[in-house]
């Protein structure tokens, strides 16, 4: 039993189901991020466990209290929105004052919290504007600040970095995460931006139609997906996912996948060393795992080297980013900068078969 | 006066009554729709009397449209359980009103005060409903008048027309003259008084009886009653060409300052001839409207009595003492340009018309020739009343023909007494 | 834009550039132009008002003679005066003085009892959804349309026994009913763009229902409240059928004195203090549409709207 | 700490507790009241309420009135030339008060006012004005220009377009706004786009602004609608249903058949047939209105 526990929960609105049967467990000071298209379920989830949304069936219980019925105030949580949801009427002080003045805090000991909340966000200068006078990271920290000053057991993030620009967007991530580090406080984070997810989370919740699809650490997440919707959601740019054929070469499982050309190449697949011969799937490899062969990865023991013509080139800076046909579809490969490969001529490839994964094509979950 | 009456009156009152307590013991509420000028200044005189018998006066007026305003509050009132101790209402009302079951008894005043030796009785076939006293009449209008501007008259070498021919010959020649002969506003009263004004005109007094007051088919379908859209058809040439739509008192304003040369409508006129420093009867002469001589329409306002509670009764029947008394019927009607509700009223302070009005009433009463007016609510229930009102407006203004007409008012009437 | 949806989406709108963008040329042709359309339509706007206006400033005989559109050759106030405290409009002569009176503790009330009432049911419709909601709007907003010619004998006959027929809370009850229609149709409207988040934070926040609704919603109501305001105050100021039926002696609203003033049947007519009456009568509503003239564009833009 | 299933049971009941004084208002005096007059409508009512069971009579007899065809067919006239005048109107002040107008606050406030005027007497000012005796034809006539005609007030085909001149004088402000406050919501970036896009002003209005102030439109329909019905005040002050029954409308028969002519059950009748023409045309719009929110 975990300190925040999703147990069978699931939420429809009349015959939709928008949320089936789902089971979380989160332990005290976990970042778990929920994530995923919209519509996938994940602000459903999560305001549930904030009380604004009823629960269909199934327990949601917080530090072992179980919370179905129990109002949003009262679950002593906080929560943080997408549109920061500051009172227009009222000044930032105000706006920070609201929550505990609902809680019968004393106005002394508010007005403590506020200073102090306002020093750790850098927000004390601003305490008598209007939020129409901030600008979108002001009132994040806003939103922030009256999150804070519940000392929640659980903080709720709900897409909150959505409404800012890229670069402010980094930069309020870093100070989420070292807010996290620094009060260890338990966070449930919805984002549909997979690398927020990746960059904060200590667990991710990777949900699609209404299911958890993969629930597990970045690491596991990234390196091994569960299914090919993971897999291709996870991940910039995205996995690859070829259609192959498994054939054993000179004993070894080998991934036979068709060339723009007609040719096929074969490389040698130790991973599906336990799937059947012959057996269609679909190869996962990510652009990483298709490089120049001196960008590979050493240490790797599945490198498997061969030649295939390249359609585009793209420089991005730190890589270039090569296309080729393989098993019908577009793959991208992630060479190093300054590569000479140029568009229409063949290029030496690196696979580390080792990072690749293999998906039925039927069911699409990860065989291998 | 009226007003040197009327202390005398307050006077005699406050010595002989009550050892007079500030706060009124009693109050009455009217409803009426006597707003303006005159008329409710006149009806001032009927508070005050009341006052002086220590009955306080609630004043519920309301406006509009002949009385319509007023009697769809006085359904409200009495859908709510509320009414009002008296309300203002015309003959037929009273009648329909009485018929609910609404209204209360007045017969012991009325016996008290002789009511019916002095009610002419034609008045009190409405205010007496199966052998009770209902309501208490204040006036008496007659709407049978033509009006004729008597300067315009004398420089066309005319004298006032007793026929529908000679009126028509008259209004012939002023229109030859340049002036327009019949001064009329074009709303669907007006319509209907010069209307009752032809039929009574032309078919006489048992005439306008069935047709009008008995809506007998075939009096209504009769060659008559063609011969009476004849004769609306050559009216309607008399008039001018903006006449639709026009107050009836604009109509008058034409009339005295010589526009036209002659109005039909009713006593009231009076009002804005003598507002105009003119003389009815001299300046602008009074006759009965053409072949009405002898005859004599009326409407009358009467007071309905509602039922009220127990305590409310005594003040009630004062309220009706009140109107009924002979001071507050002289005062009342000199202002309002109609003639007491009864006969017993001396007619020396009234005017000219006043005077003849009198004279021709007692004439009419005694020739069974004391008609209630249609267009004012004393020869038809409402209904009925209106589907004529419909028909007679309607080939006012358009060019049916008369024979269209009196199948037109048939079919009206029969479907509005359904 | 969320965090002040109201004030924000308000001065971004006024902010909108004119269209055609013809705005940069100081004088030309086409402005002159449009500068003389607008003001022809001004004349056909202020065209009745000029006739009441200048006839309330004549003399009766000046009118009667024929003289209706032009100005008055003999400036007077004498109507002005009567309307006001002189006029007789019923047996007393005592002008529409007293009667402004019964108007406000009736208009008053019924505004605020509507308005407050239509702001909680939009609150309840758009932020406390249920099944069956919207067909339940649906169902009120069409309390709009009802003819008040058909409710009024069954109202009468409901406050006689309610036992308020006749008084000034019968009144206000009867205008709150048919006036709580378009304040909920304002506000449900208005509400349904107020971002629901903020609800959200405050329920977090510990705000129960009500608090939610006096600490949030309305203080961000301002200008939906105008449009309500002066939508209901129109309506019930200027209603005749209600004041004239449901009213008591003592609890005439001033349209019924107004009429009383102006539809003397035989009595006569005396049009200049008619005409006076009648601007009497609008100033009222007139200087709350001058005052808050500038908020009602803004709060349909905000609210009724927005669909 | 609050125990949970009461807290729980007020909560849901609460919105629902605060929404029932409404609802209970509507179900009475609205609905019932609809319901009530449904069943005047077959009795044989006539000065007050009765409840002796007639059937289709009253319908019968409504539809036989010549009076209560001019009615309807004066409605559609009227409502159709009202509503879209007002329409047009509304939306061509309101895009030339949109331009950068000096003074739009005063223009605006003269567009609107005829709103807060009472027609009890305001049809008199427009009586007079229409009267060709002493108004508009008379005063162009007095310029100078002799042939100058303008005498529809007195003249039966066109008397209701003089209802409808003053109609839109008293609403056509407030529609204005309405359309006015639509064009203040429309995002400004989209009208640079277009105009970057080359779109002349007209086309801009055209394709880009009229279509988006749908809602606006929708609105102002309403509105209108709810008061081309209720057009009462207005007849009775300008035409009282004259010249004859030219400008007799629904509104004015049902008031008459009613109160002044006691035949209540009539009067139920043609109240009940204006209600089926009111849903008519609200369910539709009620209709697009919930589809778009779901």
């Amino acid at each position: 039993m975990g300190f925040l526990d999703i147990d069978n929960v699931t939420k429809s609105y009349g015959a939709v189901k928008v949320l089936n049967e789902t089971e979380i467990s989160v332990e005290e000071g976990e970042f778990l991020v929920l994530v995923g298209p919209s519509g996938c379920g994940k602000s459903t989830l999560l305001n549930m466990i904030a009380g604004l949304e009823d629960v269909t069936s199934g327990d949601i219980s917080i530090n072992g209290r179980r919370v179905n019925d129990v109002k949003p105030a009262e679950r002593n949580i906080a929560m943080v929105f997408q549109s920061y949801a500051l009172y227009p009427n009222m000044t930032v002080r105000g706006n920070i004052s609201f929550g505990m003045e609902m809680h019968g805090v004393p106005k002394a000991e508010r007005e403590e919290k506020i200073a102090k909340v306002a020093d750790l966000l850098q927000i004390t200068n601003l305490l008598d504007r209007k939020p129409g006078q901030l600008s979108g990271g002001q009132r994040q920290r806003v939103a922030m600040g009256r999150a804070l000053t519940r000392d929640p057991d659980v903080f709720l993030f709900d897409e909150p970095l959505s409404n800012l620009d890229a670069k402010l967007r980094v930069d309020m991530r870093t100070e989420i995460k070292k807010l996290h580090q620094k009060l260890g406080t338990t966070i449930v984070y919805v984002t549909h931006d997979q690398i927020e997810a990746l960059t904060l989370s200590t667990r991710i919740a990777v949900m699609f139609g209404g299911n958890v699809q993969q629930l597990g650490t970045p690491q596991e997440i990234y390196d091994n997906p569960a299914n090919m919707f993971v897999a291709g959601f996870m991940g910039s740019p995205a996995m690859n996912l070829l259609p192959a054929r498994l054939e054993r070469v000179n004993g070894a499982m080998c991934a036979v996948l068709k060339v723009g050309d007609g040719s096929t190449i074969t490389v040698p697949f130790p991973r599906a060393e336990d799937l059947t011969e012959g057996a269609d799937i679909v190869l996962g490899i990510r652009p990483e795992a298709m490089t120049d062969p001196e960008g590979a990865d050493r240490d790797s023991n599945a490198l498997t080297e061969t030649e295939l013509p390249i359609d585009v080139v793209e420089p991005a800076g730190s890589d270039t980013y090569v296309t080729v046909a393989l098993g019908g579809k577009d793959a991208i490969g992630r060479f190093r900068a300054h590569n000479p490969a140029k568009a229409g001529q063949p290029a030496r490839f690196t696979f580390d078969m080792a990072k690749a994964v293999a998906f039925d094509p039927e069911t699409e979950t990860r065989l291998a | 006066m009226a007003f040197t009456k009327t202390s005398k009156l307050l006077a005699t009152v406050a010595f002989t009554s009550a050892i007079g307590s500030a706060a009124m013991a009693q109050e009455v509420e009217v409803l009426h729709w006597w707003t303006a000028g005159g008329e409710a200044a006149a009806l001032n005189v009927l508070k005050e009397d009341l006052a002086s018998k220590n009955v306080g006066w609630q004043d519920m007026p309301v406006a509009g449209g002949g009385g319509e305003a007023a009697s769809t509050t006085l359904k409200a009132r009495v859908a709510a359980g509320n009414p009002p101790t008296a309300a203002q209402m015309l003959g037929m009302q009273l009648r329909e009103w009485a018929n609910e079951g609404a209204l209360g008894d007045l017969s012991s005043v009325a016996e008290e005060n002789n009511w019916a030796e002095v009610v002419p009785a034609a008045v009190q076939e409405f205010a007496v409903n199966d052998g009770k006293w209902v309501g208490a009449p204040v006036n008496i209008h007659r709407p049978n008048w033509l009006w004729i501007n008597a300067e315009i008259f004398d420089a066309q070498g005319l004298t006032p027309p007793t026929t529908w021919e000679e009126f028509n010959a008259a209004a012939d020649k002023l229109q030859e003259a340049g002036i327009t002969p019949l001064a009329h506003g074009g709303q669907p009263w007006q319509d209907a008084t010069v209307f009752d004004d032809v039929v009574l005109g032309i078919g006489g007094p048992d005439f306008y009886r069935k047709a009008i007051i008995e809506a007998d088919m075939d009096a209504l379908g009769s060659d008559t009653m063609v011969q009476v859209f004849d004769q609306m058809r050559k009216l309607s040439g008399y008039v001018d060409e903006n006449f639709s739509g026009r107050d009836w008192n604009l109509a008058t304003a034409m009339l005295l300052n010589g526009e036209a040369g002659m109005q039909l409508m009713g006593d009231w006129a009076k009002g804005e001839i003598i507002r105009a420093d003119m003389v009815p009867g001299e300046d602008i002469l009074c006759v009965a409207a053409p072949g009405t001589e002898g005859s004599y329409l009326f409407n009358t306002d009467f007071f309905g009595a509602f039922d009220v509670s127990e305590e409310s009764k005594p003040a009630q029947m004062e309220l009706a003492a009140s109107i009924m008394s002979k001071e507050f019927q002289e005062a009342f009607n000199l202002v309002k340009g109609s003639i007491p509700a009864r006969t017993d009223v001396a007619p020396d302070n009234f005017d000219a018309c006043g005077q003849k009005a009198m004279e021709d009433i007692v004439e009419a009463a005694d020739n069974n020739a004391l008609l209630g007016s249609m267009a004012h609510g004393h020869g038809q229930t409402s209904s009925v009343q209106r589907a004529m009102f419909d028909v007679v407006t309607e080939h006012f203004n358009s060019d049916m023909s008369s024979q269209d007409a009196v199948e037109e008012l048939q079919i009206a009437v029969e479907s509005a007494m359904l | 834009m969320a965090t002040a949806p109201t004030s924000e989406a308000v001065t971004a709108g006024t902010g909108t550039p004119p269209p055609g963008g013809k705005t940069r040329a100081s004088v030309n042709i086409p402005r002159i132009v449009l500068y003389v359309i607008l003001g022809l339509f001004c004349i056909y706007y202020l065209l009745p008002l000029y006739v009441m206006l200048s006839n309330s400033l004549k003399p009766l005989n000046e009118i009667t003679s024929g003289g209706m559109m032009a100005l008055p050759s003999d400036w007077t106030l004498a109507a002005w005066r009567s309307a006001w405290s002189e006029a007789q409009v019923g047996v007393a002569a005592t002008g529409l003085k007293p009667y402004f009176a019964n108007s406000f503790f009736m208009v008053i009330p019924a505004v605020a009892i509507a308005t407050l009432l239509g702001a909680l049911n939009g609150y309840v419709l758009t932020k406390w959804r249920f099944r069956g909601d919207t067909i339940l709007f649906g169902l009120i907003l069409f309390g709009c349309f009802i003819p008040f010619q058909i409710v009024l004998i069954p109202m009468a006959r409901a406050l006689g026994f309610l036992n308020i027929s006749g008084t000034v809370s019968g009144l206000i009850f009867v205008h709150v009913i048919y006036g709580v229609s378009f304040s909920t149709l304002y506000f449900r409207n208005y509400y349904a763009a107020f971002p629901t988040e903020l609800v959200r934070a405050a329920q977090i926040d510990g705000a129960g229902f009500f608090t939610i609704f006096y600490r949030i919603l309305l203080p961000n109501s301002g200008p939906i409240a105008v449009v309500c305001v002066i939508w209901l105050f129109t309506n019930i100021w200027n209603d005749f059928l209600f004041g004239a039926s449901f009213s008591d002696f003592d609890s005439q609203p001033m349209t019924v004195a107004l009429n009383n003033l102006v539809q003397s049947s035989t009595g006569v007519k005396e049009y200049n203090v008619h005409f006076a009456g009648a601007i009497m009568a609008a100033l009222p509503t007139l200087f709350v549409y001058i005052v808050a003239g500038r908020f009602f564009v803004r709060g349909l833009m905000t609210g009724s709207v927005k669909g | 700490m609050a125990q949970p299933m009461t807290g729980r049971s007020l909560r849901d009941w609460l919105p629902k507790l605060v929404l029932s004084p409404t609802v209970a208002m509507m179900a009475i005096f609205v609905y019932g009241f609809i319901f009530f007059t449904t069943y005047l409508s077959f009795t044989d009512s006539r000065m007050l309420p009765s409840y002796e069971w007639v059937g289709f009579d009253n319908y019968a007899t409504l539809f036989k009135l010549r009076t209560w065809d001019i009615a309807v067919n004066n409605l559609l006239i009227f409502g159709g030339l009202y509503i879209g005048i007002c329409c047009l109107l509304g939306l061509t002040l309101a895009i030339l008060l949109d331009q950068k107008i000096r003074a739009e606050g005063f223009i605006r406030t003269i567009y609107l006012y005829p709103m807060a005027l009472s027609f009890i007497v305001t049809g008199v000012a427009w009586k007079w004005f229409l009267d060709p005796g002493i108004g508009l034809e008379a005063v162009v006539q007095g310029w100078g220009w002799e042939s100058f005609e303008f005498d529809w007030i007195k003249d039966r085909d066109m008397a209701i377009y003089t209802v409808v001149i003053a109609a839109v004088w008293q609403t056509s402000g407030f529609v204005m706004a309405t359309f006015l406050a639509g064009l203040r919501g429309i995002d400004g970036e989209m009208l640079k786009a277009a105009e970057v896009d080359g779109a002349s002003t007209f086309a801009l209005y055209r394709r880009i602004v009229i279509p988006q102030l749908r809602p606006a439109f929708l609105s102002a329909f309403v509105v209108l609608a709810h008061m081309a019905i209720k057009s009462y005040d207005l007849v009775v002050a300008l035409t009282n249903g004259g010249p004859g029954t030219a400008t007799e409308v629904p509104a004015t028969f049902m008031y008459s058949y009613t109160f002044t002519r006691n035949q209540m059950g009539v009067g139920a009748a043609s109240a009940e047939i204006m209600l089926l023409t009111i849903a008519a045309v609200i369910i539709p719009y009620l209709w697009s209105e919930l589809r778009e929110k779901k």
